[in-house]
């Protein structure tokens, strides 16, 4: 950072300073928030490990485990999917508006957020970085079957794509079909079998 | 306002780079620029949809060629400015170099009422061609645009005024289905529908 | 294609900096920059429409955030690419760093062959909601859009198929207005007209 | 540039090499035409020349000064622009379909290209960098009193705005109104007073 301090005197000229590091422009963050008496940082200490070490796609597997495994769970689920994700002790920010969309033989769900990068973070974790980043968000409500197919998964004509946009409060997690020859699996094993990109949508066959 | 934000069916951006895994934080920068965001927006009460649109007003090809934890870093520090915690000169220094804040918003504070909701599933209706200066969750591509409502989500705080300053206006909130040739026309895939969850006030029956 | 350079309507950009005067070419590098642009189309017969793809296909973060000269000189070297005169590799290491290039194209060939005109000053017209994966000289504001013919130009080469190696078919143009709350509905200036020169392969009768 | 060139090697890891100066670019560029024998760009230099000294717009505002004194011309330049215009010496490339547009008191005319930078060469030479920059280039078509009122020319409410986007083959120059108190000025001394941006339509009162 410091190589960048001598050009500072030089912002209004015609070469302006150079672009500070992010790393730089982050701790003047802190110092700001710090100084300014808005909030030890530090403090949040514990959100920031919530993120890392207790949400994640873990927890959405348990939900489609339990719905492929419960006949009644997965009725609940798909009529109101808030209550039913948080009998498995799920729930929180970004997940108390929740909408369970299944997939079945004839309709295959995807779920985009063109316009920022909502998430249902209590079941799936923060985002990647490929959920937020222009290329999903232009290409997944413009030509989702060959976004689907490039990543991966072609649809069949015959089954109908639908693109969920989160642009308000509901957010999306996508039930998967369970896949064949499972009948003996546990439900702890069907969840391990359960990915965070089938759950976006973006992968179809498990 | 109908920025680079709003991505829906914006060409050009080539495949979707998706590895595999990601750790949720990649450097340490990425953990702190997240804990200070949410330090900072907690510390100053900021509501969602106006971190949003602090998000939105950054330089179009900042926004478009920087990582979303970097448009964290924008908006949170352009907050920071705006609640008079600091200064773009104050930052630039902290940070040894020039540190890139968020345009000015030309958002208008519209006056609007808590309403009922005015439609059911089924009723066909038509986005407004509202294009409003400031913040909005009605995407460009489906504004004009004729759709069928498929689920009612209950009352939701209005986000185009809450990011103004006008405070929590409750209003109902929709999924309207939308075909693929209607978004698209002839470049339309088949057999495709995209489903945007749209606030009452954007909606006029069609 | 419907790429960030198809600028019309998009907001956040801010204010126009324009001052009374300026150099024709501020520095040297523009001046060659021209001059090697000029020479390569000429010296490799290449269409100005397909030279605007070239552009066209920047990366949407680059096409924004770099000036118009710096557009000739990723079109110009992205061509020379393409015609098989060097390789990403040589530019790199000639130029001693990166050299950024444009995308590939995904445009396709559409068969169109020479037309007389279809309509009269004073017709009544709908854009075609065409939105091609290729060049196009039918802004994405006014697909789908219904204008009024207002002046014949005669016949033209079409650029959607010049840009991409089908030679010169001649079609008719011509200028059509458009009301301005037709294109921006409800942000609409009052008294004003938006009139766009287009082929009349992107038009039908409205 | 040399202090790039040890980061070549790099540029397939997580660090890609540094972006090249444009410098270095533009004279990458020289060197695969020269050594691709595609043309020597030094053979351009009279083109690079013509745009520096002979195009400009102090060919238009004699277009326009004639307009001003002789109604005749006037007639022939708004009827068929090119022929009208070539009585003056002025055509060639990108002035060889030329539409002039009058302002009056009930009309204000304003021209852009929005999808790239077509623009009156040999009437006006090549165009201002923010003729070409995004602001204009968005805003020009969406809100044109709004962008003119910034430049320093508010246009009343009674006055129609005609924007023309220049998408096609045609290129478009303002007449504008002459100024009063004029009378005694002979047809040179009206050409001085005759400005670029007058002939864009960014400046209504000369």
């Amino acid at each position: 950072m410091t190589e960048h301090e001598h050009d500072h005197d030089h912002g209004h000229d015609h070469h302006p300073a150079p672009l500070a590091p992010i790393e730089a422009r982050v701790a003047a963050i802190e110092a700001v928030l710090r100084d300014a008496n808005v909030i030890e940082p530090e403090a949040l200490d514990s959100v920031i490990e919530t993120f890392e070490h207790t949400m994640g796609p873990m927890n959405g597997a348990k939900v489609v485990a339990r719905a492929w495994v419960d006949p009644e769970y997965r009725e609940r689920l798909l009529a109101d999917g808030t209550p039913a994700i948080a009998e498995l002790g799920f729930g929180g920010p970004e997940g108390d508006h929740m909408v369970v969309v299944a997939n079945t033989p004839e309709v295959h769900n995807l779920v985009v957020c063109t316009l920022c990068s909502c998430y249902p973070w209590p079941v799936l974790g923060l985002p990647p970085k490929w959920y937020k980043a222009p290329a999903y968000r232009s290409r997944a409500v413009r030509e989702p079957r060959a976004l689907l197919a490039e990543m991966g998964s072609p649809i069949p004509d015959d089954v109908d794509v639908r693109v969920w946009d989160s642009s308000a409060e509901v957010r999306y997690l996508v039930l998967p079909e369970r896949p064949p020859n499972t009948d003996g699996l546990s439900e702890e094993e069907l969840a391990a079998l359960v990915t965070r990109d089938a759950m976006i949508g973006v992968q179809r066959v498990l | 306002m109908d920025g680079v934000h709003d991505l829906g069916g914006l060409d050009g951006f080539g495949p979707v780079d998706a590895p595999k895994t990601e750790p949720v934080f990649a450097e340490d920068w990425e953990r702190r620029a997240a804990r200070a965001t949410i330090a900072a927006t907690l510390g100053l009460r900021i509501p969602m949809p106006r971190f949003r649109h602090s998000i939105e007003r950054m330089e179009p090809s900042h926004y478009l060629g920087s990582s979303y934890k970097e448009h964290w870093v924008t908006g949170t520090a352009t907050l920071l400015v705006e609640e008079g915690k600091t200064t773009q000169e104050d930052l630039d220094r902290r940070s040894g170099g020039h540190f890139p804040l968020s345009r000015p918003g030309r958002g208008v504070l519209e006056p609007v009422a808590p309403t009922q909701p005015r439609f059911v599933v089924g009723d066909a209706v038509r986005v407004r061609a509202w294009h409003p200066a400031g913040h909005t969750r009605a995407p460009r591509y489906v504004q004009g645009k004729r759709g069928v409502i498929v689920r009612y989500d209950g009352l939701h705080n209005f986000a185009d005024v809450e990011a103004h300053g006008g405070g929590q206006i409750p209003v109902p909130a929709y999924s309207v289905r939308f075909e693929a040739t209607e978004l698209w026309g002839e470049a339309a895939e088949p057999n495709a529908h995209m489903h945007v969850d749209l606030y009452d006030n954007y909606l006029e029956p069609a």
